[in-house]
């Protein structure tokens, strides 16, 4: 069981510190659509099963378009998506902040001794979810509603604000 | 509404899916090598020489090596030498003949010029056209062994053009013998009569060759009457 | 519509001092045609366009023509006093002059407007060689564009004024004018069989070893100024 | 507004030429369409500037078929000269040939007998047929249809070829005409043959028009695309079906009243729009007013000879002279100026393409558009490129 | 479950009675993964031979759509005959495995070679979930729909991959309009079956399908198509699965005429199947989501047919909807992508939204009076014509067939 | 170590790559897709207590990653239509350069 997680959270870590690194964004974009995938299998190894189906079509299936699309719409040639390497200072600082947080945590995580509850995989159902959702998070889904309906709004705004000639929408 | 036209086009594919299994105006192909379709009778494709007789090709070619076809064809395809000597032609005429008739059909694009501008109906147009070779060079440069073909093949690919062509020739023949009949009565009537009619003689060609037609030069007129194809 | 001379009449009356001549076609069709000199080309040009009688609104067709210098062979009778004292003598008298050769452009314009037409344009450069510049009516009618960048591809007429005038149907590092009368064509012919004698014998002048290309011709050299356009 | 204005080459500019600004040119996307791409029709080829999916410029390149017909036609007899020209639109041999005889009987004062006349309109109308209905199956392939539109053209196609390959004894290059007639004499079953072919046309039209015209993807497409002003279409010289899309009222089988064009009742249909739609509506119904002059002339053939007695073939040698003759060809006006000098080969020997003048203004429909749309537009000019190139 | 499970038991049951004949002596743990692979195997095997055959299908449709004959030549290997070309799959696989594999010098390698392999997976991953028929689902899951379309979510990426990989500037242009293309349809496809798992009360395939269960008068099924938010639902989602599926008209990635080939324009050899066999492949996982959906899943359409067994009847459903797919592909010529997008956004998304309101209002009304039940017919059906007119004229403003002078 | 510690030690080091990289990397989008990744770590959070808590019955962790999601896709979308503003102004998508309030 353990070992399932191991690899999935290998899989997972891998893909994304290499996403982080590569210069080439369209390669480092795809790599982070294999970590976002490790992530749905990490919650369908933890019995989500909407919730990974979820994050994959959301991910996977929009994110990471939505991605690509503006690595391809914010570049001038061919040899702009190989990002120029960054200053050594700005990633040695990254690190060293970066590894601060890890240890703090690790550090945290496992000197926290944790009750751990039911050992057989919990389920939820997709009914539970709707019902929940309709009942007691009623309002959240709302505010969520309403958030995501301002954000694309204003995510059209922004993306075709300052184009006010006659060329032709974003393809 | 939105879509009329779409399911309008849809209509008719349907109708030609359909109508391709019963309606032979529909599906009107025809599997090639299996099936052949009747060629036309006026299809032309590449020339070939026209021999008298099938048993001796070379002797009875009708070619007679005025190169004028040489001349006339566009893409310049015809290669012509000319012999040195004269042997006779199908109707005993002492004749030149071509010691060399090269066709490049890889060149050659079947216009049928050569055709019409032969004043001996000598050349005329073939019908083949599986013609596919694994040389690119020397088998498709025909020399005049491989395009002497007898006057029966030019019969059976071309029935009612060779029916005229041979009547026109056999008419043309005739008028010769009778002129040179005529000439030969003469001769003879001169020569029973030698003194008086010396002028009368003299007036008649001494010899008379009897040619279907003179060897026209380029620019010679009075071209072959069009040949009806039906 | 006008006739030439009429055109000319109203076109000097309107620009004094071009030079507008009428050229005289001898054929059947009797076209006859305007010879501009450069300096008023254009303005002509945009008169007989906007004109209100005329209105020739369509250029249909541009096209050149190469008439290299020839030798003009004239006799001329002179009139010779006999040196000794006799009565004159006729001599006829050989005089040998060069014309010099010329490349010329014609216009064919019609109006679309009054459907009449054609009124021919032509305009000549200075020689064949350095003066080789006209005056480009492209900014008159557009449809001048292509086939002007063609004369000047083909015949090296140099038009004054054309937007864009790069060769057309030749590739960009092409260095003659194919249409000239005396173009000589490369001897970079890919080698094989062929009846013609004129052909072989500048193909094996232009590669070595001919038979063994012939054999395999994909050993054959590349030639040297032929190929694909870059 | 003058033409030259509405030309890119004009003083403004062109009308909707967008500039191109060079700081941005890392935005814009070159894209080589051709030698071989499918929708060019042949080896022709458009270097095209892309920003995003819009065009903003557009290169035609052509040449790629070059062989100097021009200077084939100088360096052959008169005679030697037709099959060539067979080789130009390869679509429309018997126009061609047509085209060609005009010119060199104008050029000699070449009297045409009336049967001859008749069976050249007959041809000329059936080669109308043949091309507009290929070029609209050509123009449904570049809009995507999956060949079946085409299918349906070559079909049809295949008896207009069957006729001219029993007429004159070969489908494509039939090099028919002669200076002074034509080299055979159709016979009446042929002319019965052509009778059921026309006859059986409106129907086949009906359906292929209940496939396309209607359609709301094509409309979609075709409306409004590569629109071209009337003003531009004349000065450029745009000819034929394109010309008339603009609604200009131009036809040299009216205008010039060749032949014996005058005898027929047609009309001549004339689009408003001038786009890619009005094109092909206007080719659709030109089809059918040529199917009314192929009924009025296979009704009217009068008896008589084919060729004029006095017509030369071998040997013909007009005086010196020039004649520049043209007819309305299914592409546009095709022309030829021949200038003699008396031997047997014209001196100069020039084809006024239509497909090579009509392709003066691709550029400028093309600009604004999108890429699916310069190939529909580059199919609605009927390009054939033996005839561009030569 | 209903009564004809036991009328005609044993050619229902046969594979199931077939596969337990062979699993059955194994021990649990080893039976259930043996019994996957079985069906792994069983998908792979059937659908692959499906795949084959409907491109023979499509090719010979065609061929008769357009007169001709289609492929006719390939004889079967030995025997040589031919049987109307019946062995041209297999010709087409023998070529596209011995053919030269090029890829282009400065190709994304990686990429390159992973795009087919990655299509072709994701579309495999599909078949998972579909009910083939009464007890023939491979995975069981509460969430299958949502799975579906997140396995499918994954295919237009791989599309992106090869245009973006083969460093060709139609490929590009192909990815970048694969991208626009999918994010457009995925809207409508997504909306277009929320009324269904709103009615159904579900999101599993297997209940989906047992909700359209039963006749209603005895001979009209309770297929979701046969209502009117159940056939607007089943033409967006057939519209919107045609244009996920890259299929004419909505081909515009490998837009033939245009792109060459488009994202396909540098893969030759195998890779061009394995891509081929994916688009199929969508195709048909489409074609079967939308039975399963729309379609009565593998439900016979009238009771006296249902000693059919109901593979049998998934099947033949199927092959209809890949048949409407190639009459589609033979009659339509292709949309510009901004008139693609343009019609997604601005007609199938709304009509999708109103779809929902639509079933909203069908679902209210189905509890109350009888009268209200015969209504329903006619208000529900007025609600999704009438925005389909109005935003039909609105979509096709300045496009109309017109009338020409004559001079 | 627990499954549950495992769970989390795989968030925090999830986490800090995406901090590593928002933090490290001068391209916007990087930035922006380590900001997605630290978001995604947040809700492998969620899940490991609400696979792992004593009571699961509630959902309530199920709930809070699908809200989470649907926060992730609309910063994504706001996010890279920012990313297309800057470009659109300075030609490039450095994060250094983007340092002006007026374009």
């Amino acid at each position: 069981m353990n070992a399932v997680l191991i690899v999935i959270a290998l899989v997972t870590l891998g893909a994304a510190a290499v996403a982080m690194t590569l210069r080439n964004l369209i390669h480092s974009a795809l790599l982070l659509i294999a970590s976002w995938a490790g992530v749905a299998a990490f919650y369908l190894w933890a019995g989500a099963e909407f919730v990974a189906f979820a994050e994959i079509l959301v991910y996977v299936g929009a994110v990471s378009m939505v991605v690509l699309f503006a690595v391809l719409l914010t570049r001038r040639s061919r040899a702009d998506l190989t990002v120029t390497p960054d200053s050594a200072g700005r990633a040695i600082s990254g690190f060293i902040a970066g590894g601060a947080v890890c240890g703090v945590l690790v550090g945290a995580i496992v000197a926290t001794p944790m009750g751990v509850g039911s050992s057989p995989t919990p389920t939820v159902t997709v009914k539970q979810i709707g019902v929940q959702l309709m009942g007691t998070h009623a309002a959240s889904l709302l505010i969520v509603g309403v958030l995501l309906t301002v954000a694309l709004l204003g995510a059209i705004v922004i993306a075709s604000a300052d184009r006010t000639d006659d060329s032709e929408d974003t393809p | 509404m939105l879509g009329s036209g779409l399911i309008q086009g849809l209509a008719v594919t349907a109708k030609n899916l359909v109508g391709s299994f019963h309606d032979p105006a529909r599906y009107t192909n025809v599997e090639y090598p299996e099936v052949k379709t009747k060629l036309p009778e006026a299809y032309r494709n590449f020339p070939f020489l026209v021999t008298e007789s099938a048993s001796d090709p070379m002797g009875t070619l009708r070619c007679v090596a005025c190169q004028i076809c040489e001349k006339e064809c566009p893409p310049q395809c015809i290669y012509i030498e000319k012999s040195k000597d004269k042997k006779p032609d199908a109707t005993g005429k002492m004749q030149l003949f071509p010691a060399v008739f090269d066709i490049d059909t890889s060149v050659c694009m079947s216009c049928q010029i050569c055709v019409e501008v032969c004043p001996f109906d000598a050349i005329k147009m073939d019908q083949v056209f599986e013609v596919a070779t694994t040389s690119r060079f020397e088998a498709l440069l025909l020399n005049r062994n491989q395009l002497a073909k007898p006057n029966t093949y030019y019969h059976s690919i071309h029935p009612t053009e060779a029916a005229e062509v041979d009547g026109r020739l056999a008419a043309e023949r005739k008028a010769a013998e009778e002129k040179a009949k005529a000439a030969a009565a003469a001769k003879a009537a001169a020569a029973a009569a030698p003194k008086s009619a010396t002028a009368a003689a003299s007036a008649t060609p001494p010899s008379t060759t009897p040619t279907p037609k003179p060897p026209a030069a380029p620019s010679a007129e009075a071209p072959k009457p069009p040949t009806p194809a039906a | 519509m006008e006739t030439a001379e009429q055109i000319r009449d109203r076109l000097l009356a309107r620009f004094p001092g071009a030079e507008i001549s009428v050229v005289t076609n001898p054929g059947a069709a009797a076209q006859h045609s305007l010879l501009l000199g450069h300096a008023h080309a254009r303005a002509i040009a945009e008169f007989l366009r906007d004109d209100a009688p005329l209105k020739l609104d369509q250029c249909s067709n541009v096209t050149g023509i190469d008439w290299p210098e020839k030798k003009i062979v004239e006799t001329t009778k002179v009139t010779v006093p006999d040196p000794a004292g006799g009565p004159a003598k006729v001599v006829e008298q050989k005089s040998e002059r060069v014309q010099p050769g010329y490349l010329e452009v014609v216009y064919h314009l019609y109006s679309i407007a009054f459907r009449h037409g054609p009124v021919i344009l032509r305009l000549r450069t200075g020689n064949r060689t350095d003066q080789v510049t006209v005056p480009s009516l492209t900014p008159v009618w557009r449809a001048c564009e292509f086939q002007e960048r063609e004369v000047f591809d083909l015949y090296g007429v140099k038009f004054e004024g054309h937007p864009d005038l790069r060769r057309i149907l030749m590739w960009d590092t092409f260095k003659d004018h194919p249409m000239r009368k005396d173009y000589v064509e490369p001897d970079d012919y890919e080698w094989e069989p062929t009846p013609h004698g004129a052909v072989l014998e500048k193909a094996k002048a232009h590669y070595p070893t001919p038979p063994a290309a012939a054999i395999a011709p994909a050993a054959a050299p590349t030639p040297a100024t032929g190929g694909a356009k870059s | 507004m003058s033409i030259s204005d509405l030309s890119p080459l004009g003083a403004q500019g062109g009308s909707h030429v967008r500039a191109v600004h060079d700081e941005f040119h890392g935005d814009l996307l070159e894209v080589s369409m051709g030698p071989h791409h499918p929708s060019t029709h042949g080896v022709f080829r458009m270097i095209v500037t892309l920003d995003g999916e819009t065009i903003v410029k557009l290169k035609p390149v052509f040449g790629y078929l070059h062989r100097n017909h021009e200077k084939l036609g100088e360096n052959t007899s008169y005679l030697g000269s037709m099959p060539y020209t067979d080789r130009l639109d390869y679509l429309c041999s018997m126009t061609n040939n047509w085209a060609y005889a005009i010119a060199v009987e104008k050029l000699a004062g070449q009297p045409v007998p009336e049967r001859a006349e008749y069976v050249r309109v007959i041809l000329a109308e059936i080669t109308r047929l043949l091309n507009h209905t290929c070029l609209a199956g050509f123009l449904m392939q570049d809009l995507g249809c999956s060949g079946t539109p085409l299918m349906y053209a070559f079909r049809e196609r295949e008896k207009i070829l069957d006729l001219f390959e029993s007429l004159s004894g070969s489908r494509m290059m039939c090099n028919y005409q002669r200076f002074g007639g034509c080299r055979v004499d159709p016979s009446a079953d042929w002319l019965e043959g052509a009778k059921q072919l026309t006859d059986g046309y409106g129907q086949f039209l009906d359906e292929f028009e209940a496939l396309l015209t209607g359609n709301e993807i094509i409309m979609a497409r075709t409306q409004g695309t590569g629109v071209l002003s009337p003003e531009l279409a004349v000065a450029a010289g745009v000819t034929g079906p394109m010309l008339r899309a603009t609604g200009v009222n131009y036809d040299l089988r009216k205008t010039d009243a060749y032949g014996v064009y005058p005898r027929f009742d047609f009309r001549v249909p004339l689009g408003a729009h001038g786009d890619v739609y009005d094109r092909y509506m206007v080719r659709v119904l030109e089809m059918r007013e040529s199917i009314k002059i192929l009924q009025q002339a296979l009704a009217g053939i009068p008896a008589g000879p084919i060729m004029d007695p006095k017509a030369k073939l071998r040997g013909f040698r007009p005086k010196a002279g020039e004649a520049y003759g043209r007819i309305e060809g299914p592409k546009g006006e095709i022309g030829f100026y021949l200038v003699s000098d008396g031997s047997p080969n014209p001196y100069r020997y020039r084809v006024r393409a239509p497909s090579f003048i009509n392709l003066t203004i691709l550029e400028d429909m093309c600009l604004g558009q999108t890429v699916a749309d310069a190939v529909i537009i580059l199919g609605s000019v009927d390009i054939v490129l033996g005839e561009v190139d030569r | 479950m209903i009564a004809a499970a036991t009328t005609d038991a044993f050619l229902e049951r046969a594979p199931v009675l077939l596969r337990d004949a062979v699993t059955g002596f194994l021990p649990e743990p080893w039976r259930t993964l043996v019994n996957a692979l079985i069906a792994v195997g069983l998908i792979l095997g059937i659908f692959g031979t499906l795949f084959a055959f409907i491109t023979l299908a499509e090719r010979k449709i065609l061929g008769r759509v357009q007169n001709r004959p289609g492929p006719n030549r390939a004889p079967i290997p030995f025997i040589n005959k031919r049987f109307f070309g019946l062995s041209q799959p297999f010709a087409d696989g023998v070529k596209s495995l011995t053919k030269e594999d090029i890829v282009p010098r400065d190709a994304d390698k990686v990429l390159h070679y992973l795009a087919p392999v990655a299509l072709l997976a994701f579309s495999i991953l599909t078949f998972a979930v579909i009910p083939y028929g009464r007890n023939l689902v491979p995975v069981e899951l509460d969430a299958a729909v949502l799975y579906f379309f997140a396995a499918g979510a994954a295919t237009e990426l791989a599309v992106f991959m090869a245009g973006w990989a083969s460093r060709n500037k139609y490929s590009l242009l192909a990815a970048m309009r694969a991208l626009a293309q999918l994010i457009s349809y995925e809207l409508p496809l997504l909306l277009s079956w929320v009324p269904v798992v709103l009615i159904a009360g579900t999101l599993s395939t297997t209940a989906i399908v047992d909700a359209q269960a039963g006749w209603k008068f005895g001979f009209i099924p309770h297929w979701h198509v046969f209502t009117p938010w159940g056939f607007a639902g089943f033409v967006i989602f057939m519209v919107a699965a045609l244009a996920e599926s890259n299929r004419s008209p909505f081909d515009t990635p490998e837009a033939e005429s245009e792109l060459i080939a488009g994202h396909l324009t540098e893969y030759s050899g195998f890779k061009y199947a394995l891509f081929f066999m994916a688009e199929y492949f969508g195709m048909l996982a489409l074609s079967g989501m939308a039975i399963t959906l729309f379609l009565g899943g593998w439900r016979s359409p009238l009771p006296f047919l249902e000693f059919i067994p109901s593979y049998l009847w998934f099947g033949g459903k199927l092959l209809a909807l890949i048949f409407g797919f190639i009459w589609i592909r033979a009659t339509f010529p292709r949309l510009r992508i901004d008139q693609l997008t343009r019609f997604a956004w601005k007609f199938l998304v709304p009509l999708a939204l109103i779809n929902l309101g639509n079933t909203i209002v069908w679902s209210l009304m189905s509890n109350s009076s009888a009268l209200m039940q015969l209504a329903r017919w006619p208000v529900c059906a007025a609600i999704i014509l009438v925005p389909f007119v109005v935003l039909g004229r609105k979509l096709s403003a300045g496009v109309a067939p017109r009338i020409y002078r004559y001079a | 170590m627990t499954a549950l510690q495992l769970c989390l030690v795989f968030s925090s080091a999830l986490f800090c790559v995406g901090l590593v990289g928002a933090l490290a990397r001068s391209n916007t989008i990087l930035v922006l897709l380590g900001i997605e990744l630290m978001l995604n770590a947040a809700n492998i959070n969620f899940i490991a207590f609400w696979r792992f808590s004593p009571s699961p019955a509630p959902a309530t962790g199920v709930m809070f990653v699908i809200f989470s999601i649907a926060v992730a896709a609309a910063e994504a979308a706001v996010g890279l239509a920012l990313v297309i503003a800057v470009y659109r102004h300075q030609k490039n998508i450095r994060l250094q350069e983007a340092n002006r309030l007026k374009g």
